[in-house]
């Protein structure tokens, strides 16, 4: 099937996510959509980042050939000091992701399902993957977004009725953010609710993009980002 | 005599490292954190058939992940390409890219090395947990996942956890900043990542480090490592230290 | 608008303490790192049915215990004299003397306050699990005494080890040096103690310091316990700081 | 049963455990005669003192008057600053202990059984009591010594078949130190064996003031203390 509109840029997406964030939040960026919604803050919300790599209240992305080997992210990227950070060792990183003292986090994924199981670590087809911290973030944040394209590069739904991917955490994803829609997971494994449709798309566009069965919310409406 | 903890050579500091040990080597993956010079050197004095602890198994080159342009990394590569690696077990063990297979990745595949997969979070804790004398523990990471697969689990507060086991080792090599004469360690910025958690773990932690002070030179509030857990430091070449990734 | 956890008052800080709560009241024992404002506060405040978790329930006074010649203690027992505690978690909660019973022996003794005795390791131990995400751990500490009863135990290496529970509040009282506005802390010498894993294990820490500067007021290499695990920070009068023990 | 020969004083029973401490040891010493040990550590021997109050490398007992409330020892005790020092928090402090890094620590104790188990922390008569660090100390230190006087002050003998006090930890002690005796505790349970008596006593009259059954080493020898 032909896409009704154009589907929105990466960029677009983390804006939507960064429209998550509420003042205050502790959050944690994963690597790529996610990385980027640091740009797209609401004016007004001040944020307090945490990196897996030991570092809470990171500034943004050090400008390149200023890096310092030891001021980075979790992605292995250079940042640049701000007042009021922490540093910290692994043990104590992922204290605070387990025990839930992360506010929200913004992952990618591969999958995820009907019931909010996400799949974003390994590709069974390469025969060995890199964990990292993905499953702790899966289980220990408050609040888990995907952000993610609606399809694979081949059109493939990624949002399906059950994982067929290796899980990263069952039933830990709250929001899915994609380039045409944003869908809440709803509690207690009662299926996913769309909520909001790029410009251009409606219900029944995206549903056939999407393997797994969506509630259409009485509310629906466009993505907005103001 | 006052405790000198003061290995004079990287050389010295490795020699007893024998066939068959297990090994923590601190760092997260980039160039910041890591025992280069330790790891050139256990790979000059030979010892086969090691276990490798740590948080990945050796980033692709050429690559960026902290490492400065044009600088090729010294990482676990070093050792696994001199065949002395009999098993591994990290959080990121390969590259992020299919197309460049690290050296673990090569040997993984050519079923020469052992994998043991941990969540990044859940291998800290292993850590942490042998270094404090908790046997085990039960963790929510990785419940209901592949990871979790033949291990026990058990609900906690409607949550299902998983129990995992400390994790010890022979040896851990860890990198610090500074160290004092009675081994109290202090590190830099995001580099502390794995080190604090390996040098609780070993029952024989060598640290390397840019500067070697006298008792005192580290406030004692500043410590981050205290010297209980530190039995061996060895100080890098001058001209290394300062942040600089090589001798 | 930045980051900024002050609360202007120790009554403000303390207003929604309710009835039941559980509390954590940082500190060893003695005059260092403990939350005398807070606790006083708290007193004046009036909550009941309280549950506090600390090292101490108090020390008997006149006492040493790291209180300076002729100064009042002002501990657990401003509470527990006014009636506010019904359970009392610590490892160390009667004084040190038969003869001079503190103010929870006397509680204890009338059938009026309930003990749980926990020993001063796995009480740290279980405050860490629980900012940690950690539900259950085994420890050797214990294992065959009357601590253990009724408690799950297993061998790990040949070693008995008792499961133990995270333990949380609903609350933390801590006292450190400094805060900056984002709510890292650094403490003074042996005044951290208890107030680092309740910081972690309470829904909501409030810390009383010293001082309060703004962000980058802090090293951050020199935090002790990040901002992340603080909701609320008031600082000591002026008069009060610099180490003295009273208002 | 009247006395042999005088009895030794605390501080010769401190002097004798303080021979135990090896070059470079970690040390912990619980309150009370153990306390008293730091004063006489052999020359040439350099120990490192771990203290449950968060502090590693500390100095002597501070002067009366000079005393920081931010400097303590476990007992409450102020004491001095040396170089070389560190503090840490008490999750870290029992990790040292619990985790085998306290090379030797010395407690003191009510009861020692004939298997090594140690009672140093309840008064049943009392009915409540403190546990404090003590059975931390005696489940994770490498080495325990109890140091203690050798009976009741009403005579009752502390060193018996098993102890009818309320344990601490169970067949953790390796060496019994006392006014009149020093008794090593036989691996596995096999026993208790006197290696050293005090001047004027021999081994029938150090077993006569011993509930325990004491086998008695062939290289049996008077204390020393050079």
């Amino acid at each position: 099937m032909t896409d009704l509109a154009p589907r929105l840029g990466r960029d677009v997406i983390a804006m939507r996510v960064a429209r998550e964030f509420g003042d205050g939040d502790v959050v944690n960026l994963g690597i790529g959509i996610p990385t980027l919604c640091s740009d797209f803050v609401p004016p007004g919300v001040q944020l307090m980042y945490h990196s897996e790599s030991g570092l809470l209240n990171c500034g943004p992305l050090a400008d390149d050939g200023h890096g310092d080997v030891d001021l980075i992210n979790a992605g292995g990227q250079f940042l640049s000091p701000i007042p009021g950070m922490a540093y910290f060792d692994s043990a104590e990183a992922f204290a605070m992701i387990r025990g839930g003292h992360i506010d929200v986090t913004a992952l990618g994924a591969l999958q995820v399902s009907a019931t909010g199981d996400l799949a974003n670590w390994f590709l069974p087809a390469r025969g060995v993957g890199n964990v990292g911290g993905a499953m702790d973030l899966a289980a220990g944040a408050k609040r888990v977004i995907a952000a993610m394209e609606h399809n694979g590069r081949d059109g493939t739904p990624k949002i399906v009725p059950e994982c067929s991917y290796p899980l990263t955490g069952k039933g830990c994803v709250s929001l899915i953010v994609t380039d045409i829609a944003v869908i809440e997971v709803l509690p207690g494994g009662a299926g996913l609710q769309l909520i909001e449709h790029a410009p251009g798309w409606d219900a029944a566009s995206v549903q056939s993009q999407t393997e797994a069965e969506l509630e259409v919310s009485p509310d629906l409406t466009e993505i907005t980002l103001v | 005599m006052p405790i000198d903890k003061t290995v004079n050579s990287f050389t010295e500091a490795v020699s007893d490292i024998s066939d068959g040990a297990v090994l923590m080597i601190g760092g997260f993956g980039g160039a910041g954190g890591m025992p280069h010079l330790l790891m050139l050197a256990l790979r000059d004095q030979g010892a086969r058939n090691l276990t490798i602890i740590g948080n990945t198994a050796g980033i692709a080159a050429p690559t960026g992940f902290g490492w400065p342009d044009g600088v090729e990394p010294i990482d676990h590569a070093v050792l696994i390409e001199n065949g002395q690696i009999a098993k591994v077990i990290a959080s990121f063990p390969v590259s992020g890219s299919v197309s460049r297979p690290n050296a673990f990745e090569k040997g993984f595949r050519a079923g020469e090395i052992e994998l043991e997969l941990v969540p990044q979070g859940t291998l800290a804790e292993r850590m942490r947990a042998a270094g404090a004398g908790i046997a085990a523990f039960y963790t929510p990471t990785a419940a209901g996942t592949m990871l979790a697969d033949g291990k026990e689990s058990r609900v906690f507060g409607g949550k299902e956890h998983v129990l995992e086991h400390a994790l010890y080792a022979d040896f851990a090599l860890v990198r610090a900043r500074t160290a004092d004469m009675v081994g109290n360690l202090a590190y830099t910025g995001t580099s502390r990542t794995f080190n604090p958690p390996m040098a609780m773990a070993a029952k024989v932690t060598i640290a390397e480090v840019d500067e070697i002070v006298e008792p005192g030179g580290i406030d004692p509030e500043r410590v981050d490592t205290p010297g209980i857990y530190v039995q061996r430091i060895v100080a890098r070449p001058p001209a290394s230290g300062g942040g600089m990734v090589l001798p």
